[in-house]
């Protein structure tokens, strides 16, 4: 089990447990405030063919305008032919607004989290937004610590409400101001938030199972 | 249709009428009562049957334990229930209501009394029983017109209330 | 477009007036409900008949597929996603090789690629067919419901003929196909197309004109295109409000800019523009097959990828357009044989959002029809 | 004992039916024998309707009980009495106990005045059809009993359903009725008739069914009267007390075993006595098809032929299946089981050539025949139609069904009216 490897490591975690996956996480890359981080971005511990594909920035009408507005606390990203942009947490509700209304980003097709034990602001949040006028896709992504919140986004895009709520289940990342936050898929008074990494894929809240199924837990 | 032993099935009807209205007013679940009601207002359709007036006694199958009483069960199972069968029933009007019963009791024993003298002797003749609804028709269209439509023009007055005070809710 | 955020939302906690108690009854449909496909339940309040309001409980179904792909290889997670969307599982496949092919930066040679498309608008036919047989039935209609059985047999013979699985057919691999077709693929395909094509026809006879099922469909569960942009619906409940958006155009992945078609469009967002939305797309399924066959290249199947599968550490988002709307899929890579995160968006779940939307001031009949044409598998709302 | 069997022998030759005669004994051995067949054409519509509705939706239906699922029927009555038979806990359970038996009784009872013949009938009521509508209204009673003594939310429902829907089809039903008995008066006295009897028997003096009077014044009163009657006995499309897709099943929701099979049981009597209403009030009830067209004794004899024939052509029909049967020795029994159905069908057959039988069996079968069509239309209208909502089937009655039939009613009379003038100038 690779633990506390600073340098990612290449090998592949066996065993289906992974007690606390912390593999790769961006090596707290200090430079930048609110930064960049992206989970891969230097790593690089080359596989061997071929330069390895890494984030590179982006520019668009759209970015500068953005860029003038909100200074550093911007980061437009691409992989992959996909654009992204990292920005700081505190833009949050702002930029998300400005996106839908200025620039049409009219649809919120995801909203979606990563667990990233090993660093400090361990959740990116991701926003998957799409722009009907544009046919174009953007992602936004926000870092946040354990137990912060963010500010809901219902208000913007009303998709949110579900996707929220499923992040909120499965991370226990809460959303301020969301209207009915909630478990979605796992029963309510269900203990634990699956999808962190430090919860085993054989975990399950026994005590839950047992007191509300009334058998012991089949694992 | 010969009878074939008249006073059993009077007397079983008679009784059935007679348990079913004092289950309409001691069963403390309204659709009890009501489905006591429907059990005496049956058992009369009966009496009717037997009394020679089939018209009568279809009428009363169709409108009252057909019709009527159907919309009565409809909007008793809409109330809840539980909470009247908690609530003491007439128990601001037990002293009218004690008036009253004597008052008919009275007026019934009277009448029993002296019933040979009021009414004629004997049975009433049997019409033949091939026109009774003929001729139930041709009184309420003949000689009780009038009556007849002010009844009607009465019922259309209701509709038109029922369906003014449905509407005022939508 | 969607400058205000009108949503027509009415509070569901709006205390209701007390008339005899009588005003509101709260019914809990489901999760085992003949109508609600699968274990969806929903908690109606009803006035009388009419709905005000309703909350879908899900989750009865959550098997966790998230989190099982972390602890796969990109190969092992594979079948997983059939087990999604069991009706249309080979669009859950494309999506999810693709997208990891988008990782590797490698893509499927041509002849996959066709093979694909044939398979996977096969795949939207059949599930369309079962789309049509359960909302028909719940409507009331049962005879389309073995129509459409009968029909489908058909294509899950060419499947179980092609991979040996009819309904999890685990038909592709990262980089494009396990199997070469087999011999005679081809002809059955095109007497498939021939044998079906005149049972639309069939089924639209049976229903389109039919005037129960115009009055049970026509006006009811209407959402406009400005809702379901809102509410991130897709597919074909966003097409028949009169947004002229597909997937398979607006961003073509597989090799559907090859191939001419037409994406159908309502106008009233209702249930009823919603069936012929479907009708219509299984025709045009039909033309994209047809097309596919005539244009289906010689060579390779199988794009050069590594045995043991490292995507480079990096992040994509790939969509396509599956029968129901858009399936996404958000993958984190770590640079390990082992996805860091899979996350599925999947259409079902968003466009179940709208349903509280589209029933609102609806009778409980509705409700049905309305669960019945939002065209829900509850295998992906819960995954 | 002599005066008993001379009691008997009393009616016989007699050419009233028993009750109007006064004959309890007979009384007795009609209600036997119309309940028995009642119940035998409950049975062979259960099987009927799981196979031609099979066949409607490219399956087979019933096969593996007796040769083409011919003994399912009967399985499935066994396995409905074996079942458990459940009274749910918080239900009203003498209510519970009753509403079964509330709506068999209803859908039974009616059957007391269908003239199967001028003389096949239990008794013929003065009253008769209002006899009939009446007695047929009270099976709402049980609907709402039983899904009120449930106690539980979906049968509450469907009993309000099927209780609102029965009461405002019984209004636009009337009418339709009473433009009948308008036509029935169009004879010398001038009175109409609401015997069931009477009703046929002046559709014979007036040498026309009603369906054709005053076209197409009667075809549409028929129509109202059809539609009406679907909704009337709960059945697709208008069964939303029982949709299956909305509220699992209605108000016997709660209901297993032999109670529910009572259900099950009353609602094809319904189904048989409101097909019954119509073949007598516009189809000519016992009479035979083409009383006109086809007049003579000759035409009489031939049509006479028809019953003893439809059995032979069933019984071929076995045999010919028979034939086709798969020759493996699993299938032996079935196969013999089959031949020896049709050869109890053709014994049938061949015992209704024989003339006393085959004079008196006449009207029964015509009367049967008319109903047996109405039961085919029940079934296809189940394979065809989606289902009403309810607020659909509410305005389809009260907007639509209503209004036609009292315009029916008032073109009737006007009509009716001025042929009386003619009558009596």
């Amino acid at each position: 089990m690779p633990d506390e490897t600073k340098s990612p490591s290449q090998h592949p975690p066996q065993g289906d447990s992974k007690p606390s996956a912390e593999k790769p996480a961006a090596p707290a890359t200090p430079p930048k405030p609110a930064a960049v981080a992206t989970p891969a971005a230097k790593p690089a511990a080359a596989p061997p063919k071929a330069p390895v594909p890494t984030p590179t920035p982006w520019d668009s009408p759209m970015i500068a305008k953005l860029r003038r507005t909100y200074g550093s606390g911007i980061e437009p990203l691409t992989y992959a032919g996909q654009n992204y942009i990292v920005v700081d947490r505190s833009l949050i509700p702002e930029l998300l607004y400005v996106l839908r209304n200025e620039e049409k980003f009219d649809y919120c097709v995801d909203i979606t989290a990563v667990h990233y034990p090993q660093r400090e602001k361990q959740f990116d949040v991701i926003w998957v937004l799409y722009s009907f006028p544009r046919n174009e896709r953007i992602r936004v992504k926000a870092q946040i610590a354990d137990g912060a919140t963010l500010p809901s986004s219902v208000p913007v895009w009303p998709a949110a409400n579900w996707l929220e709520r499923e992040v909120y289940d499965m991370f226990g990342i809460k959303f301020e101001g969301h209207p009915d936050l909630k478990r979605i898929l796992l029963p309510d008074g269900w203990q634990g938030h699956p999808l962190r990494k430090d919860y085993g894929i054989l975990q399950q809240d026994n005590q839950w199972v047992q007191i509300n199924l009334g058998i012991e837990s089949g694992q | 249709m010969a009878p074939v032993a008249t006073p059993f099935f009077f007397y079983l009807l008679s009784a059935l009428m007679l348990v079913g209205g004092i289950l309409v007013i001691t069963r403390k679940n309204p659709v009890h009562s009501a489905l006591a009601l429907i059990t005496t207002l049956l058992a009369q359709a009966a009496i009717y049957l037997m009394l020679y007036a089939p018209f009568v006694a279809g009428v009363q199958i169709i409108l009252y334990a057909g019709g009527i009483m159907v919309l009565f069960l409809f909007v008793i199972m809409l109330v809840s229930i539980d909470r009247s069968i908690k609530e003491r029933q007439f128990n601001s009007q037990w002293l009218i209501g004690v008036v009253a019963a004597t008052a008919l009791g009275g007026l019934l024993i009277a009448v029993y009394t002296k019933g040979a003298s009021l009414f004629p002797g004997g049975p009433v003749t049997v019409a033949a029983e091939g026109d009774n609804t003929q001729r139930v028709a041709s009184l309420l269209y003949g000689q009780y017109m009038f009556s007849f439509e002010i009844a009607s023009l009465l019922l259309l007055v209701a509709i038109i209330g029922a369906v003014v005070m449905a509407k005022k809710r939508i | 477009m969607t400058n205000q955020n009108t949503l027509s939302h009415v509070d569901l906690e709006t205390p209701e007036k007390p008339f005899l108690d009588a005003n509101e009854l709260v019914i809990n449909m489901g999760p085992q409900h003949p109508a609600t496909h699968g274990v969806l339940r929903v908690i109606l309040r009803l006035d009388g008949e009419k709905v005000l309001g309703l909350e879908c409980v899900i989750g009865y179904l959550h098997r966790g597929v998230e989190k099982i792909g972390e602890h796969r290889t990109y190969t092992m997670f594979n079948p997983y996603v059939d087990r999604m969307d069991y009706v249309a599982a080979v669009s859950n496949g494309l999506g999810y090789c693709e997208t990891v092919e988008k990782l590797l930066n490698v893509e499927a040679p041509p002849r996959a690629q066709h093979v694909r498309v044939i398979l996977t608008e096969l795949n939207r036919i059949a599930s369309h067919q079962l789309w049509l047989g359960t909302h028909a039935l719940d409507i009331g209609a049962i005879t389309p419901l073995f129509y459409t059985f009968r029909d489908r047999e058909e294509i899950l013979k060419i499947y179980e003929k092609y991979c040996g699985a009819r309904l999890t057919t685990h038909a592709f691999r990262i980089g494009g196909l396990q199997y070469e077709t087999y011999a005679g693929f081809e002809k059955e395909v095109k007497n498939f197309l021939n044998f079906f094509r005149p049972k639309i026809d069939e089924y639209e006879e049976l229903l389109t004109t039919n005037r129960i099922w115009l009055e049970r469909t026509k006006g009811v569960g209407k959402i406009s295109a400005q809702d379901c942009i809102a509410l991130g619906v897709t597919g074909p409940v966003l097409r028949a409000s009169g947004m002229k958006w597909d997937l398979r155009k607006a961003q073509p992945y597989a090799c559907y800019k090859n191939f001419d078609f037409e994406i159908p469009i309502g106008q009233n967002g209702d249930t009823y523009d919603r069936y012929l939305v479907r009708m219509v797309e299984m025709r045009q399924s039909v033309r994209i097959i047809e097309q596919a066959l005539g244009a289906l290249p010689e060579g390779p199947i199988m794009a050069k990828v590594p045995k043991v599968m490292k995507p480079p550490a990096g992040e994509v988002y790939h969509s396509i357009e599956a029968p129901k709307g858009e399936l996404g899929y958000f993958i984190v890579s770590d640079g390990s044989t082992q996805p860091y995160r899979v996350r599925v968006r999947p259409p079902s779940f968003v466009n179940l959002q709208a349903l509280d939307l589209m029933c609102r001031g609806q009778l409980v009949a509705d409700v049905i029809a309305v669960i019945g044409t939002l065209d829900i598998v509850l295998g992906e709302v819960d995954r | 004992m002599r005066e008993f069997i001379q009691y008997i022998t009393s009616y016989l030759g007699s050419n009233q039916t028993p009750g109007t005669a006064g004959n309890i004994f007979w009384v007795v051995v009609y209600v036997l024998l119309v309940f028995t067949g009642i119940s035998l054409g409950v049975i062979a519509m259960n099987w009927l309707e799981r196979k031609i509705l099979a066949h409607m939706q490219v399956r087979l239906g019933p096969m593996r009980v007796g040769p083409h699922g011919l003994l399912q029927p009967f399985a499935d009555a066994l396995k409905l009495l074996l079942k458990e038979d459940l009274i749910p806990a918080e239900a009203d359970s003498v209510i519970f106990w009753c509403a079964p038996f509330m709506v068999v009784l209803a859908a039974f009872t009616v059957f007391v005045v269908v003239p199967f013949g001028p003389t096949h009938a239990i008794t013929d009521m003065n009253i008769g059809i209002l006899f009939m509508l009446g007695v047929s209204s009270l099976s709402v009673l049980g609907i709402v009993m039983a899904g009120w003594a449930s106690n539980s939310h979906y049968p509450l429902i469907g009993a309000l359903r099927s209780s609102a829907q029965m009461v405002s089809y019984e209004v636009a039903m009337g009418m339709a009725v009473v433009s009948v008995i308008l036509m029935t008066s169009l004879n010398a006295v001038g009175t109409g008739t609401l015997s069931m009897i009477g009703i046929v028997q002046a559709q014979l003096a007036q040498h026309e069914w009603f369906i054709f009077k005053f076209f197409p014044l009667g075809l549409i009163a028929f129509f109202i009267f059809a539609v009406a009657m679907v909704a009337e006995t709960n059945r697709a499309p208008f069964d939303l007390a029982e949709a299956e897709s909305e509220l699992t099943a209605g108000f016997h929701t709660e209901y297993s075993g032999f109670r529910w099979s009572l259900f099950f049981l009353a609602e094809y009597g319904a189904m048989m006595a409101a097909s019954s209403i119509a073949v007598t009030l516009w189809l000519g009830g016992w009479l035979r098809p083409f009383p006109n067209m086809l007049a003579g004794a000759g035409w009489d004899q031939l049509f006479s032929f028809i019953p003893g024939a439809s059995f032979l052509f069933l019984a071929g029909l076995c045999f010919y299946s028979t034939a086709r049967m798969p020759k493996h020795p699993y299938f032996r029994i079935q196969t013999i089981g089959l031949a020896g159905f049709g050869a109890l069908l053709g014994l049938v057959g061949l015992i209704l050539f024989i003339p006393p039988v085959r004079a008196w069996v006449q009207d029964i079968f015509w009367f049967s025949a008319k109903v047996a069509g109405f039961m085919y239309l029940y079934i296809w209208y189940r394979g065809t139609f989606p289902r009403y909502r309810f607020d659909q089937l509410m305005k389809m009655g009260w907007k639509v069904l209503l209004p036609m039939g009292l315009g029916i009613l008032i073109l009737t009379a006007g009509v009716a009216l001025y042929q009386q003038n003619l009558w009596h100038p």
